[in-house]
């Protein structure tokens, strides 16, 4: 499955770019599943995932849990927690 | 009118004085952030993600003239590479009554540091960058206004 | 710097904000109230006792001063006869912090509708006079300063 | 006893000019008795002080209640309750 994802913050830093289009296995279906396929895929991804709990999701625009599926989503947008205006 | 906008270029506080102000409104309530030049801080980065920082503005500005008769209400902020002294957001809230163009400025500078999808990447003259995290108290003062709030 | 001061001539507000802000501080909050031009409203003559509204802007503005960490402080009222559109009060109020500057902006605004020897005179289209009375509410705004806030 | 008084705002109209110098009898000891005597001198002095409780006074920049003693005064000032900034 073709997926967009955008990295934002240190995300993207660690990253190298700000967002790519990713081709993700079948058996990856929800957001805490592709980030811990992000953090074994490359040594950018690991230094970007290792903590899992310092990374929040937005799918199309739209803030989601860990939980949430992958089916349908447009965007994936992965970051740190925001710091505000 | 309600104005909301990002921007990457400096904010002219008084240019956006004079548009806000077009209507000679009874009170208007402003706030000025700018960026410090704490601890030798040399340039802030504000990251955004465009469109929910956009969708987020805009809901936020709706939200404040839901809850108060405002005349007018300009909300700005700046995103991109600034330096100690320059504008990061600019509040303008006016109203008939002042204690409701008051309040409404407060609510919006209490609510961007929580609702807006923002990040702050410090850079410090010897070199140092950090990224900054986000603070404890900035979500108090904006939990408050989740309560019914007497006037206004 | 604290600056206050009673003007019989317009407030220009761009140039008051330029001379405040000659600092470049974290966080300003102002209020800017105008004349309304409600009811057929012509004209608003304020007259003021000189030395004890000198005295009362003064002290407003120390205590404020005191009470808050203020980088920057400026009051100005006007008096004397003036048309709807027009200033009659301008508060700044600058701190490191953005909620001292917001507090210290409101307690200034909501003491000054009551500690200040002011009298206005309302002369409307058609050509009535009358001279306004005061306001309970605003000492209702005004008397919960007196109480100890937390923050600030 | 020659004393300044200056008027404002409504109470300033009616007496026609916004201060004067006034010679007051001996027995004039206060405030209120300023107020009440002044409402008896002439006509102006009879529609500004109609109401002595609608007036308020200070004594040389210091408000000051009805009972307060005139001895000393540089200058009084005598006027409506103040309608703020």
């Amino acid at each position: 499955m073709a997926l967009d994802i955008a990295y934002f913050s240190w995300v993207r830093e660690r990253m190298g770019v700000g967002g790519e289009t990713v081709d993700i296995p079948e058996s990856i279906g929800d957001v805490a599943a592709l980030v811990a396929w992000l953090a074994t895929r490359d040594d950018r991804g690991a230094l970007a995932f290792a903590e899992p709990h310092r990374i929040r999701a937005a799918i199309d625009g739209v803030m989601m849990g860990p939980d949430a599926p992958l089916s349908g989503a447009r965007e994936i947008a992965l970051f740190p927690p925001v710091t505000g205006g | 009118m309600i104005r909301v906008l990002i921007r990457s270029s400096a904010i002219d506080v008084p240019a956006e004085l004079d548009l806000h102000d077009a209507g000679g409104h009874g009170a208007s309530a402003s706030f000025i952030g700018r960026v410090r030049g704490d601890d030798g801080l040399a340039e802030l980065f504000l990251e955004h993600h465009p469109e929910m920082t956009a969708t987020g503005l805009a809901d936020l500005g709706h939200a404040a003239a839901d809850r108060w008769k405002l005349s007018a209400l300009t909300l700005i902020h700046r995103v991109g590479a600034m330096v100690p002294g320059e504008t990061i957001v600019l509040v303008l809230a006016s109203s008939p009554h002042r204690a409701e163009a008051l309040a409404a400025c407060e609510f919006l500078i209490d609510r961007l540091k929580t609702d807006v999808m923002l990040w702050k990447r410090e850079t410090f003259a010897d070199g140092r960058t950090r990224w900054v995290e986000p603070r404890e108290g900035d979500h108090g003062r904006a939990e408050r206004w989740e309560q019914p709030v007497g006037g206004g």
